[in-house]
């Protein structure tokens, strides 16, 4: 099986970003990191009302605006141009960190490079040979946010796995990492390592464990051994603010 | 659908517990939320600590909390205004404990416990006895104080108008500690003139966002404090 | 001579408002303590803009207001009710001592219990037996505004000298005092203690050195040892904001 | 009467001295003072530091301030974006420094140092190579990093709109940056897009009141950074 064939197997981008949405709780405030994340906001139940922060100063941050409604000073972290909804707010950078830093963001949603079992987070640098290493608002976030959730494919491009015993990257931050949703598993970080919460369709939890670079705690086996094929409609959130 | 809106004062307060700490907003009565404080006499909540610039005036509002035993401890700058005579009383008693600091190092660990930050340095009070037992540091050839964050359990403010999610406007200068004690606390809880249609508010002009509190409750016509101390009005 | 004799030589309360005043430059950003330091915003020449800031949160502020446009939410730090002029702004108590903390306000006029000859201040406490001790912003403002000035009577209601060789009061700040404008003098704090800048009408320097408690330098003498009358109407702005 | 306005660029950076420690307002193009940058090419001083959260894009703007040798460090949170090689070019023949700041640290820093508060704790990078040699403390049982705050010689800001004071409002994600880094110049310039008569400004909805403000130049219609990017465009 080869790495382009077991991609197929998991879940795709948008699926990814569904887990995530399923699990964010209605009146959440939330910032979405680059990348998947951001695909996070199109998949909230309509019955939830989510509010988007984004570090660069705007809480209620709304969808992808029309072309003609673009406004390049109002843009995203990731300098994509974006909109406002009814309700937002714009503050300066030191308001928006200190709504990070000090504990008032229930979940931040990031990418990864590589995740530990111990919850430690490498996702700014490619190491000592990064020809230009930046690091934006990832170490601020995971240092404040309440919950840091990652979302991830699971392996890189090249096969390696990105969970992991430990980071070989430099870190963004140490043992702040809940929850990560990949193609292949959702998983939670606990005191114990990483615990599956639930798999792909059409994978195997002996699969998942061969692309992973730590051991898998499976809690949720049924007494032949089996993973529970937890459906989606029967998740709500588990996770609760504050 | 987010709702911040709370329908009653006494619900508003409700889960105040006893040795919560506290932070009332107000410079003088300017901001000072005196419904929200006369609902926590009602509640009975005791043994709080309270972080407020001053300690209220006659016998309403914070002056009547701490009048009714409620305080067991103030943090302020300027315990004593005009018509100030609750606390002062209380003081020389030695019925209640009080923690003296400066207004802008007040305000900045307030700001801080909201930011994350859990100290600061600050030049204010070098030299003085309200520097005694706080660890000093040079920095650039002069000296500063080690200031820690506050924050709060519950922190009660007023402001002019307010949305379901809980964004604010205040008033000129009612809007002194309100926004700043908003950020510090785990639930804040605000009275407002005026509810506000969402779209109404301007994403430019708010002053607090809705991230910051809680609960919103509506006092339309709220007590002018002067007026009542003028009065000699006495809660409850 | 007594008490009340002496004081009637000296400058009233609105002459001494007015010396600190005329010392003001045009454009300065100015914070004005309760009592005698009020009254300066009176006396601000009509060919100079002055703004005032009050810590409790607004910069310019404008005179007292008629009774019927008061607002029990429009004050000024001594908690009466005043006004704000065109092109005010209202911003909250972090953001007003940033302001005073962070070096911006140019001149900050205080009251005074004792002045030391090195600059040292006291005006909050009346010491261990006083019952109800109160600080308000008095320490941030000596901390931070770029000068430091005093309006204050020569001596207590007791006829005790205010201006010391050392304050016997707890401070309120160390060495930041710039200026003293009493009922009796102008004074200058320099390195070398009081320089007298300027006698009021019908007192003399010896008269005034009796009523001090620390030396009066006289760099303004003349070759006869006579004070130089120095006129009001001389005095420009000889303090420039940097 | 006060007048901070300015009437030409050129004037509004003529001080701007070799040497100098300048903050640059903007996240990306958003708030990016650019005709100012502009200026400050044609003024021609060197050997700056910048204090800016990127480093420009294309060949306009604060990437064509670098381009043209004018900035010897930078002070910044995130150096590479779309679209920007100059910066990643010089760093990678050592032609220019960097100093990379967490972003929110670096809002911070600026803060204290607007603030007149010269360092503060930070959670923010913990056991990350960004706190290599950084000193460390606990506070509640978590570590934390002493910070800094960083001051300027001169900020050059982007606002929608300023009066004579320099009172200043910003427009939308554009406001970013603006607001602290005005508090922590000697001097603070900024280009506004419209100069307002004194009383049109609600005093409730000031972002920057001008005491941090020397002065405004107007900027009527300004430069779009992407457009000029997409088009290939560069300065001088």
């Amino acid at each position: 099986m080869t790495g382009v064939d077991s991609e197929k197997l998991g879940w795709s981008r948008d699926e990814m970003a569904r887990n995530a949405a399923l699990d964010i709780p209605s009146g959440a405030y939330v910032n979405l990191g680059i990348g998947i994340p951001e695909l996070i906001a199109d998949h909230i139940p309509d019955d939830r009302e989510v509010i988007f922060h984004t570090e660069n100063g705007l809480l209620g941050m709304g969808p992808s605006p029309a072309p003609h409604l673009s406004d390049p000073e109002l843009i995203n972290a990731g300098k994509k141009r974006t909109s406002a909804v009814d309700g937002a707010a714009y503050f300066h950078h030191a308001d928006s960190f200190a709504m990070i830093r000090g504990g008032h963001i229930d979940v931040c949603v990031l990418g990864a490079m590589q995740v530990a079992e111990n919850g430690d987070l490498a996702n700014w640098s490619t190491g000592p040979d990064d020809p230009m290493p930046a690091v934006g608002g990832a170490m601020d976030l995971v240092a404040g946010a309440k919950s840091i959730w990652i979302v991830t494919r699971h392996r890189t491009k090249r096969g390696e796995p990105k969970l992991l015993s430990d980071c070989t990257l430099p870190v963004t931050g140490l043992g702040i990492v809940e929850r990560i949703y990949t193609d292949l598993a959702t998983i939670e970080v606990t005191k114990s390592g990483f615990e599956l919460k639930e798999l792909a369709p059409n994978t195997s939890l002996e699969r998942v464990q061969e692309l992973t670079g730590a051991r898998l705690l499976n809690r949720c086996a049924d007494d032949e051994g089996q993973i529970r094929a937890q459906s989606v409609s029967d998740r709500t959130s588990p996770w609760q603010p504050e | 659908m987010i709702n911040k809106y709370c329908s009653s004062l006494n619900d508003a307060v409700a889960d105040v517990f006893d040795g919560a700490t506290l932070m009332v907003g107000g410079f003088g009565e300017a901001g000072s939320p005196i419904e929200l404080i006369h609902a926590l006499i009602d509640q009975g909540a005791k043994n709080l600590t309270v972080v407020s610039n001053n300690t209220g005036s006659g016998n309403v509002g914070l002056a009547a909390l701490i009048a009714n035993g409620q305080v067991s401890k103030m943090i302020c700058s300027f315990p004593r205004t005009a018509n100030s005579t609750v606390f002062p009383r209380k003081y020389s008693e030695g019925k209640i404990e009080l923690e003296l600091v400066p207004q802008g190092t007040l305000a900045e660990r307030i700001r801080a416990g909201g930011a994350g930050i859990p100290a600061i340095y600050s030049p204010a009070g070098v030299g003085t006895i309200l520097a005694e037992g706080k660890e000093t540091r040079e920095f650039g050839g002069r000296t500063y104080l080690l200031e820690t964050a506050i924050k709060a359990d519950f922190t009660l403010i007023k402001a002019r108008i307010a949305d379901r999610y809980g964004n604010l406007q205040y008033n000129k200068t009612a809007r002194n500690f309100g926004p700043i004690m908003a950020t510090a606390a785990n639930k804040t809880i605000a009275q407002a003139a005026q509810f506000s249609k969402v779209k109404c508010l301007d994403p430019e002009a708010i002053v607090t966002p809705g991230i910051f509190v809680e609960r919103v409750v509506e006092v339309f016509d709220p007590l002018v404090e002067s007026d009542l101390v003028s009065a000699g009005a006495t809660y409850p």
